[in-house]
């Protein structure tokens, strides 16, 4: 039966929920209140807050995830190639396993290869 | 007792210990533990006054966390604000579904056949920990928006760019030990290492984990997101109360959830030592140890305590690790990740491949 | 009813009330939330469907990877809501819903034939292991389908390229010389 | 195991298809955009997948890698758009992005 494997996760979810908002609500209702508004203000070591609110922030940040959702694609399309290395070797094959893999590992080096020489891996330039 | 009934108090006993454990025993223990060693590494004393060795601490903090007024600052997004906390602990509870902590076992004849320690069987095995692992980076990235304060926004930018350079590295580390085990389930890879661990072929592979699961973790020395002295705490400066207390939570489950995996990847699981495996020392993980008064255990206990002390182990060099080396920089940090570990990752499945296809040979 | 009906119909009709969520709140940050719960749910479908792999996949990579992107994106912008700009009027937004859905009963209808509505056949075993499992892709990804393998890595990469040319501006020179900041705004520090 | 007909698969996938397509026209800023585009992917994959569990062939699931590779690229490149049209404009609205108007 293959659902009844998940069920396992579901009930982790649910204690997982049940621990992260039974422990806000009991705080919520155990906890003390004492309020004066300065317990509010946003935190800025004690002085007032300055400057731009919603400032913006290199873009440095956008290059560091676009890389990694692209490399994490590739490294989720290895794991099938390499779950097949045991049953393509048995098979005779591992030649055609080895041409596969090289050439798609050469295209991820490649794209490695174009961010470092470009200067996106860099950060404090 | 019948047979589907043993089924279900079999599965909802193995919840309750996971779960217990984690919640309710490693992280109390681990944040003593950590206090204490931080106290004996700096020559202090550390806390010792609450119950003896001060071992009731984390209890006396919790009821403080509890206790403390709930608030919420006036800058915030309310509903992102609460929700935050929350996401960072579900995916930590769910992230151990997968995790095994002993041999498929009858549970000294219980059952007809030998019936897994693990609370979910999944086909995807380890890719399902990475799989919610990576899922921890929202309530980072929501805590840091919702606070609308520059310095969480900063912590959590940072935070985030950090745990998703490292996942990557930690996935290339594991794709060449699916290389060596041939699978992703880890009973089976945990199986594939009976006699030769994975360190001894995988230990690049080793090498580039070890960092990885230090810096998704958020543990010094890639605590940056948190660097006190110039972020306040990054992305839960405005959090407080329970709300704080959660990620904390949340910080030390993964902490256990990433050593189990460490241990089960390279660490040959639950068995002995290398080159000796518990049924070459004469254990039966399906037997019995008898004990006085007639009573008597399944023998998978000793497996599972063994397990367990190696996980232990991990987590002591967690907290080792923490009070003796320094923080990196944040750019440090960056080429670290993106310019040694991910190159030498590519590396290393080239070479992983290379030794296996000449051990085939020869 | 028996209890995979159930799931089905309780999935379905989340999917397709987070989906109508995702469409009509007004923040993006709503909408990206509201996807990646629909991505989880949708992963739960294809559980329902034996899909194993594609299930973890589905939350491997859309929900831990590109909506991760996207959440981002909206940390890195912070926009407050005038920057967002208007919503679109009553009028065409009334019409735009009418026309989907009339686009919607007519694939329906398209779909609702006789032969269509017959049960789907039980999971079998493929040549390397049950329907839907790691092992079976794998195989057939690398058996049959490997100018796919090889391709998409060749996409990856020119999206690499492509984001590389369209993001990264080269950083001043007084920034590299003393400002070792990284907090350099994109108003100043990051356009050149 | 799963006793439902595929059409109501199908008719799940257009929903969500449809819901997008919606979405993507009624809404004036980018990132928005982009995210109901991300949801018409989403909904055919469902296709995709149910047709896989129709036939009892991975073809449908290996598809379904190859669209979410090029739905994250055209993610990756779609944000970086949006980030250079913010650059330029200092919003994401799309009424503003009629450089090309004659």
């Amino acid at each position: 039966m293959l659902i009844s494997d998940y069920l396992g996760v579901l009930v982790l979810f649910f204690l997982g929920l049940l621990v992260g908002v039974g422990a806000l609500a009991a705080a919520r209702f155990l906890g003390a209140s004492r309020f004066y508004p300065n317990k509010n203000s946003p935190y800025e070591c004690g002085i007032p807050s300055e400057g731009a609110e919603n400032q913006r922030f290199s873009v440095k940040f956008y290059l560091v995830a676009v890389s990694f959702i692209l490399f994490d694609i590739e490294a989720v399309f290895l794991i099938p190639w390499a779950m097949t290395f045991h049953p393509l070797l048995e098979a005779k094959e591992g030649l055609y396993f080895l041409t596969v893999g090289f050439v798609f590992l050469f295209v991820l080096t490649l794209g490695l290869i174009y961010e470092w020489r470009k200067g996106l891996l860099d950060w404090n330039v | 007792m019948n047979e589907t009934m043993i089924a279900w108090a079999f599965f909802a006993g193995k919840i309750l210990l996971l779960f217990g454990l984690a919640f309710g025993f490693i992280a109390p223990i681990m944040v003593w533990v950590e206090r204490r060693v931080c106290a004996l590494i700096q020559d202090r004393y550390g806390p010792n006054r609450v119950g003896p060795l001060g071992l009731l601490q984390t209890l006396a903090d919790g009821i403080k966390l509890l206790l403390k007024e709930d608030l919420r600052p006036n800058e915030v997004r309310p509903w992102f604000f609460i929700l935050a906390p929350i996401i960072c602990v579900i995916p930590a509870t769910m992230a151990f579904a997968v995790i095994p902590f002993g041999p498929p076992t009858t549970l000294g004849g219980l059952f007809a056949e030998p019936k897994r320690l693990q609370i979910a069987e999944l086909n995807a095995g380890f890719l399902y920990v990475l799989a919610i692992g990576s899922l921890g980076v929202y309530s980072i990235a929501l805590a840091g928006w919702a606070s609308n304060n520059k310095f969480s926004v900063l912590g959590s930018l940072r935070a985030s760019a950090q745990m998703i350079s490292y996942e990557l590295a930690a996935g290339l580390a594991l794709v060449s030990v699916v290389l060596l085990s041939g699978s992703v389930d880890l009973v089976k890879i945990v199986e594939s290492q009976t006699y030769l661990w994975n360190i001894f072929p995988g230990f690049l592979a080793f090498l580039i984990f070890l960092p990885a699961i230090f810096a998704e973790t958020n543990r010094t020395p890639f605590d940056l997101p948190e660097a006190e002295a110039e972020l306040v705490v990054g992305y839960h400066t405005e959090y407080s109360g329970m709300k704080f207390g959660l990620f904390f939570l949340a910080e030390y489950v993964n902490m256990t959830t990433v050593s189990a995996l460490a241990v089960l990847m390279f660490f040959g699981g639950w068995e002995f030592l290398p080159f000796l495996p518990w049924k070459d020392v004469g254990v039966d993980v399906n037997g019995l140890i008898p004990l006085f008064g007639g009573f008597s255990l399944p023998a998978v206990i000793i497996p599972f305590s063994w397990f367990a002390a190696k996980v232990a182990f991990f987590m002591f060099l967690f907290v080792w690790v923490r009070w003796t080396v320094p923080r990196f920089r944040y750019d440090q940090l960056m080429s670290l990740g993106w310019k040694t570990l991910i190159p030498l990752g590519i590396f290393n499945i080239i070479l992983t491949t290379a030794v296996i296809v000449f051990h085939r040979m020869s | 009813m028996e209890i995979q009906q159930i799931l089905f119909f309780s999935f379905a009709a989340l999917i397709l009330l987070s989906a109508a969520l995702v469409a009509l709140r007004p923040r993006p940050i709503e909408s990206a939330m509201w996807l990646i719960l629909n991505f989880f749910l949708t992963a739960g479908l294809y559980i329902l469907l034996g899909s194993n792999f594609v299930s973890i996949i589905q939350v491997l990579v859309y929900a831990g990877a590109i909506m991760v992107l996207f959440v981002f994106v909206i940390l890195l912008l912070n926009l407050d809501p005038r920057e967002f700009g208007s919503e679109a009027g009553l009028p065409w937004t009334s019409l735009v819903m009418f026309i989907g859905f009339l686009t919607f009963i007519v694939l329906s209808l398209h779909v609702a034939t006789p032969e269509l509505m017959k049960k789907l056949p039980e999971i079998k075993e493929t040549g390397a292991g049950v329907f839907g499992s790691i092992e079976s892709i794998s195989m057939v990804l690398l058996k049959n389908y490997v100018w796919g393998f090889e391709i998409a890595g060749v996409i990856l990469l020119l999206a690499l390229i492509g984001v590389g040319l369209l993001a990264y501006r080269k950083p001043p020179v007084r920034a590299r010389a003393i400002h070792t900041s990284t907090t350099d705004t994109m108003k100043d520090g990051g356009a050149s | 195991m799963m006793s439902v007909p595929i059409s109501y698969l199908l008719f799940l996938s257009f929903g969500v298809f449809c819901f997008g397509a919606c979405g993507f026209l009624i809404r004036k800023n980018a990132l928005s955009l982009l995210i109901c585009l991300e949801l018409m992917l989403s909904g055919v994959n469902i296709a995709f997948v149910s047709f896989s569990r129709l036939h009892q062939n991975e073809a449908g699931n290996i598809l379904y890698f190859l669209v979410i590779t090029v739905a994250a690229c055209e993610s990756a490149v779609g944000l970086a758009l949006i980030l250079n049209f913010f650059r330029i404009k200092k919003n994401i609205r799309l009424e503003e992005a009629n450089a090309l108007e004659g």
